[in-house]
């Protein structure tokens, strides 16, 4: 084989390598899983798994469903757009009992102190996910692809896809989620 | 002399026998009777469209709204009013320069270039002023939005033929200059007055319709 | 399953009616202007000589033959212009007669598309008599309705076939639509503009009842949710109201009083759930609250994760609230 | 017949002395084998090699490029139509899901519009206009190829997106708010946005170079009454391009300023509007259907005289007809939008314009059967692709005069009817007349006539298909079926039509394996062209088949509407442009006199790299913001070092050129 003829194989290799990239971010941004997964693989309790993170964080559809729940469940009652009122803000660096994916949906579900109340039986796990993952992308957690543009409403916030990371300063970074980028 | 004069009629092409001679017509010609005239019409009405149509936008969302601006205050006069004298004002360079075009003169052409690209350099600069003085963001509401895009269409367009001028300019300086050069430049001669009268109701829409 | 009469040439209504007349009209004229143009091809083929590529092409002047191509061009375009001005004509008296519907004592509906179903709401002077439904309207025979539409999240377009023509739901403008129905039955309709993953599984039904049952089931949405008889609905209820249910829907007269989702409070009278997808009966119930998704893939409502008794208590409990 | 006695030929007008090069150069004017037609064929031939493919310029070599790339677009969303109709054909099926069936539609109907119907025919009128008005290139074949490689990129980077899950999902008008930034989630209505703005700059950057080339290129004596009907609709097609296609660039601009940078154009909270974007798109969309279908008509014009042997009927009054036609599109778009809350007296306007528009139509039509009954005819499958464009184009024509009227408009539109509507008039009016031309011109192109069985074979399959097809679709749609719908239920009963609709679209399919066969197979096997195969009048048919790198080895001089038929006048050809450098002649808008001579400038790889760079800004637009300001600068670059003169050049042109 010459060495052009190797030459070429790698080129190709290298463009083909760049397609299943894209591929996989594309799909990985843009798919629309109905179905939530199996119950076991959502609580999981430790660290978020690649699925979870694929599926819920860097998904631009779980993070709209994120948003939608936000507004209908009156998250804002408390937490106002991200930016705090009766309960802590959203959209800054500080997380009170950690800023990764886990840390916030155990406070969704299990509830805290001092007023947060426990959601985990009145949400679906899925939801849950879907929420925290939102509430994520409010500090700029995550990829600007994916996170939801401004609403069709008044504006009240900076949209989520131009919020800079906030860097859970507090917080134990998250290994998996790589801080959202 | 009108410009009209300046613009040479055609050297005819010559009958031979069953065949039309014409190697003695003229290798590039000004105005019309260049293609790239035609070209650049083409591009000012494509242009134009864009600029119209932002127009009607403008006045289709005041209509729909109670209040108008609706968010902010209407735009500070101050640089929009420099800008439209100095726009104004640069048509007559770019006059010159045209008109030294037609001559095939390259060191008139030069020197009204140069005076039209600093000229240009200078309004971009009172661009920048005149974005931070819109007194409203681009995202603050419909009105924000539509003057922002408004502005920004001409200033892409502003930008780009005072690109073009320098560009036109530097290239006079790349000899020999072959005569279709000097349609070219007569031709963004051309392309800058669109861009004066386009400002024209720009200006109004963005400095104006607002307070009325 | 629930079907009503959803067909353009099938009206039951004033409005249906002139535009199936003006349908008619126009299918008729049109029928007789394609078959006069096919005609007058097919003649001019029939009788055009037949000839190869290498003949010479005909440049003679023949004035006869030319002054008669000109006045039979010029008699079908005169013909068809007549033709277009009366149908014109036509299309603006059908116009008028739709516009026309006369409006006293009409009922008054508020409807809001959502993404995707539909959310009625019938007011009345007296708050405690307003009431919801969803994706099935009842309407007395015989009189008129106005419908004030809004949209909630994208552009919807609220279509009764057998009823009246369509308008769109448009996100910041209100929009009304009148109709009547002469005839006491089910109408059909469905959601006309693209509006997402399930806008094939938007439809409607528009109940046409007459006056007396009309008045009944006016009476009937008007009181609030049935107390539970047996232990399975009341354990339906307790889930409802623990579960996620009551975070979106509102069951009047329980703690469920969520507004994001159709009001469950006469879930039980109607025909189909998920805005006409499936029947309403007790096995389709389980089958949409454990998974939805399955049913009308990217519809809002989550999955719910219950012990198969449970489900079953709630579609119980659902299936009493008649 | 000659009226080309003019002024110009009478020396009056004292010729200045030529320059010492120029009165070396070798000139054209001689015919084929002769010494400076070799020259000729050497100086208009694109160069060998990977840098002469990038860089052709040379407008055969553009529009077939074109008409291949819309043509494989075209089979592409031929697919996916079959799939949907697959989906429907039954009720309750799973083939797709609803999340891959509105990228579908949405591909299908974006493809169809963007990528394949509008660049198809510009794509052939590059191709066939230079030779039919007897010039050697078009105005601006640097920016033509330009565009070609900025169309060929943008359909990449849309069925790129699509096959990475991120093709457009909310139709192929992309209506706000499902395609705003609330509801279109992820990327998918960004590379929608991006793919109009690609093929918008391409179909305007042709449009511009096709309406000088018309206007200003045409051979001596070609004046605007001479000029062949397809130019004249080209033309037309051309001036509505420039005026419609800025409106969508814009306007998806701005749904992506929205979704981008957070603006409220189409936000009704903050003093936007959602139906802005109706008026926006459908300012564009109505004529856009008249810019696939004009082509066509010239196709026609064309073809129709070509087999019943005699000039068209009524000449004039088919140019007054498309003008008025090209007028009229633009005053119609609101019937697309009846069913908003838009006035009533408007709706009346566009009622009335609605039903005007169909008499120009009605003219053409007149007069093309009444050509065809004065003829001789002779049978071949591009006149059978005539007829079966009679059949269904006055179908659809019918529907829409229905449509115009609002009272059924409000019954059927978004409806299945609209589907059937639509499909009628743009295949009876673009695809049927396309085939009939692909059938008539492609002897110029390939050198070989396509097979004729094959090609009765195909048209009959085809005119079956389409009508079974779609003609059950105007039923589904009375019978209440919305358009856009994934799946239906058995109870709806619109099983038996949706089926039978499947059965003709598999028909369809045959029809087309059909063509490519025949392709393939005349491209090999078939019969030898000649210059003439169908004994046409034009001035294409007087070139070799496949036509010389520069057309003619001298430039025609036109004494009649059909050069070919009519006897040659005194002058017959120009003489005197030159052979070494590629030259044109540039003639008066009105009368085509010989005005000046131009000279290109030599083909360059900068229209390839121009595109890749704005290639480079669009795709770094839809990922980031600053993006869409610092991606500006590699196109600025490309374009600055595209006109950058070569001094080599400069200096050859100055030595031979000759002052106006």
């Amino acid at each position: 084989m010459s060495s052009r003829c190797r030459e070429r194989s790698r080129v190709a290799a290298l463009a083909a390598l760049t397609l299943i990239a894209a591929l996989v971010a594309g799909c990985e941004r843009e798919s629309r899983q109905f179905d939530p997964p199996a119950p076991g693989a959502v609580l999981a309790r430790d660290r978020p798994t690649a699925m979870l993170v694929s599926r819920y964080e860097r998904n631009a559809h779980a993070l709209a469903a994120g948003k939608r729940l936000y507004t209908w469940f009156n998250c804002a009652g408390c937490h106002a757009a991200g930016g705090g009122g009766a309960g802590p803000a959203l959209m800054d660096d500080v997380w009170i009992y950690g800023g990764d994916a886990d840390a916030i949906v155990a406070s969704i579900a299990k509830g805290r102190p001092n007023g947060m109340p426990a959601f985990g039986a009145r949400l679906s796990n899925d939801q849950v996910w879907q929420l925290a993952a939102y509430v994520r992308s409010t500090s700029g957690l995550a990829p600007q692809d994916a996170a939801p543009n401004r609403d069709d409403a008044f504006l009240t916030r900076t949209p989520e896809s131009f919020m800079d990371s906030q860097d859970p300063g507090r917080a134990i970074p998250s290994a998996a989620t790589g801080a959202g980028r | 002399m009108t410009r009209r004069e300046r613009i040479p009629a055609s050297v005819p092409a010559v009958r031979r026998g069953d065949a039309l001679d014409v190697a003695d017509l003229p290798s590039y010609g000004f105005a019309h009777r260049s293609l790239m005239w035609w070209g650049n019409a083409g591009m000012m009405a494509i242009e134009g469209v864009a600029f119209g149509f932002m127009i009607v936008i403008y006045f289709y969302l005041q209509s729909l709204s109670l209040q108008w601006p609706d968010a902010g205050k209407p735009a500070d006069l101050l640089f929009g009013n420099i800008n439209l004298a100095l726009i104004l004002a640069s048509a007559i360079p770019n006059y010159l320069a045209g008109r030294a075009a037609l001559d095939r003169d390259t060191r008139r052409v030069r020197r009204w270039l140069y005076v039209c690209s600093i000229i240009g350099i200078a309004l971009c600069v009172v661009r920048w002023y005149e974005f931070t003085a819109l007194n409203v963001r681009w995202d603050d509401g419909a009105y924000g939005s539509t003057i922002w895009v408004l502005l920004g269409l001409h200033t892409f367009n502003l930008v780009t033929d005072v690109a073009d001028t320098m560009v036109l300019t530097a290239v006079t300086y790349s000899k020999p200059v072959e005569g279709k050069r000097f349609v070219d430049i007569a031709e963004n001669c051309g392309y800058w007055y669109f861009i004066v009268l386009t400002w024209l109701p720009i200006y109004v829409v963005v400095y104006w319709a607002a307070r009325f | 399953m629930m079907s009503g009469i959803h067909d353009v040439r099938v009206p039951v209504g004033p409005q249906a009616a002139a535009i199936t007349d003006l349908w008619t009209l126009m299918l008729v004229v049109c029928t007789v202007v394609f078959v006069a143009i096919m005609v007058a091809l097919a003649i001019a083929v029939w009788r055009a000589p037949r000839a190869t590529e290498k003949a010479a092409a005909d440049l003679a002047e023949h004035p006869r033959i030319d002054r008669r191509l000109r006045r039979g061009v010029g008699w079908a375009v005169a013909a068809s212009s007549l033709l277009l001005a009366g149908l014109l004509v036509a299309s603006f008296m059908t116009d008028r007669a739709v516009a026309r519907l006369p409006l006293h004592d009409a009922v008054r509906i508020d409807l809001v598309a959502h993404r995707f179903w539909w959310e009625a709401r019938y007011d009345a002077a007296d708050p405690a008599l307003a009431f919801a439904t969803a994706n099935e309207l009842h309407v007395p025979v015989g009189r008129a309705v106005i419908v004030t539409l809004y949209a909630d999240d994208v552009i919807h377009s609220l279509w009764l076939p057998s009823l009246a023509g369509k308008k769109d739901l448009i996100p910041g403008r209100e929009s009304t639509i009148a109709f009547r129905a002469d005839i006491a039955g089910v109408y059909r309709g469905q959601c006309a503009e693209f509006c997402g993953y399930q806008h094939a599984h938007m439809a409607l039904f528009v109940v046409a009842d007459p006056p007396d049952e009309y008045a009944r089931w006016l009476a009937r949405q008007r009181a609030p949710a049935r107390e539970p008889a047996t232990a399975q609905e009341r354990r339906g209820r307790e889930l409802v109201e623990t579960t996620t249910c009551g975070m979106c829907h509102t069951i009047a007269g329980t703690t469920a009083r969520g507004r994001r989702a159709p009001d469950l409070t006469h879930v039980g009278s109607r025909q189909t759930l998920a805005a006409g997808t499936i029947p309403n009966s007790a096995t389709e119930r389980v089958t949409w609250i454990t998974d939805p998704q399955k049913v009308k893939p990217g519809v809002d409502m989550p999955p719910i994760d219950l012990p198969p008794r449970d489900l079953v208590a709630i579609a119980a409990y659902l299936g009493s609230l008649e | 017949m000659l009226r080309l006695g003019l002024g110009m030929i009478a020396g009056q007008y004292r010729a200045r002395p030529r320059r010492e090069a120029a009165t070396r150069m070798l000139r054209d004017g001689d015919g084929a084998g002769s010494e400076s037609a070799r020259a000729l064929e050497r100086t208009w031939s694109d160069a060998r090699g990977i840098v002469g493919f990038l860089s052709a310029n040379d407008h055969k070599t553009t529009g077939l490029r074109f008409v291949v790339t819309a043509l494989l677009f075209f089979g592409a969303a031929g697919v996916m139509g079959g799939l949907m109709r697959h989906q429907l054909a039954l009720p309750e099926q799973h083939v797709v899901g609803p999340d891959l069936y509105d990228q579908l539609f949405s591909m299908h109907g974006t493809t169809m519009m963007f990528l394949f119907a509008v660049p198809v025919m510009q794509g052939f009128a590059l191709y066939v206009v230079p030779l039919m008005i007897g010039t050697r290139n078009t105005a601006f074949p640097r920016m033509s190829a330009c565009a070609f490689w900025l169309y060929l990129f943008g359909g990449a980077l849309f069925y790129g997106a699509f096959f990475t899950n991120t093709g457009a999902d909310a139709g192929w008008f992309e209506y706000v708010p499902l395609a705003g930034p609330q509801y279109g989630i992820g990327k998918r209505a960004d590379f929608w946005n991006m793919l109009v703005t690609y093929s918008e700059a391409t179909g305007l950057m042709v449009a511009v170079d096709l309406a000088t080339t018309i206007l200003k290129m045409r051979a001596p004596g070609m004046s605007l009454r001479r000029m062949p009907l397809f130019a004249w609709a080209s033309l037309v097609t051309s001036i509505m391009i420039i005026f419609a296609m800025p409106m969508v660039m814009l306007a998806a601009n701005l749904v992506q300023f929205d979704r981008m940078l957070g603006t409220h154009f189409f936000n009704p909270s903050e003093g936007g509007d959602a139906l802005l974007w109706q008026h926006l798109f459908w300012f564009f969309g109505h004529p856009e259907v008249y810019f696939i279908f004009i082509p066509g008509l010239g196709f026609l014009s064309s073809i129709i005289p070509t087999f019943a042997r005699r000039p068209m009927f009524g000449h004039d009054a088919i140019v007054l007809s498309l003008i008025t036609t090209g007028f009229l599109a633009f005053g119609l778009w609101v019937h697309h939008m009846f069913a908003t809350n838009v006035p009533e007296l408007g709706k009346s306007f566009f009622t009335a314009m609605s039903f005007m528009i169909a008499i120009p139509t009605a003219i053409q039509i007149f007069c093309w059967i009444a050509t065809i009954g004065a003829g001789r005819l002779v049978m071949r499958a591009p006149l059978l692709f005539v007829f079966g464009f009679f059949f269904v184009l006055v179908i659809g024509g019918l529907t829409g005069v229905m449509l115009g009227s609002v009272p059924l408009d409000l019954q059927v539109h978004d409806t299945y009817f609209v589907v059937a509507h639509l499909h009628y008039v743009l295949l009876g009016g673009a695809v049927f007349p396309l085939f009939a031309a692909i059938y008539y011109w492609f002897p110029k192109l390939s050198g070989r006539v396509l097979n004729e069985r094959l090609g009765r074979w195909q048209f009959w399959l085809f005119f079956i298909g389409v009508n079974l097809t779609f003609f059950p679709l105007h039923l589904l749609g009375l019978e209440g079926m919305p358009r856009r719908v994934y799946t239906y239920g058995a109870e709806t009963g619109w099983g038996t039509w949706s089926f039978v609709s499947a059965v003709g679209q598999v028909i369809n399919d045959l029809s087309m394996l059909l063509f490519v066969i025949n392709i393939g197979y005349s491209l090999v096997k078939g019969a030898r062209a000649g210059n003439d195969p169908w004994g046409a009048g034009t001035l294409e048919w007087s070139v070799a088949s496949p036509p010389p790198a520069c057309n003619f080895y001298a430039l025609p001089v036109v004494s009649s509407r059909y050069p070919l038929w009519s006897p040659p006048g005194d002058v017959t050809h120009v003489r005197g442009l030159s052979a070494e450098i590629r030259e044109a002649l540039v003639t008066t808008v009105l009368d085509a006199r010989p005005d000046t001579r131009y000279a290109y400038p030599n083909p360059e790889i900068w229209s390839f790299v121009a595109a890749l760079a704005v290639t480079v800004w669009l795709v770094w637009s839809v990922w980031s913001v600053p993006g869409f300001a610092y991606g500006l600068i590699p196109p600025a670059i490309a374009f600055i070092a595209w006109y950058w003169p070569n001094k080599k050049e400069a200096a050859e042109e100055v030595s031979w050129e000759t002052e106006p």
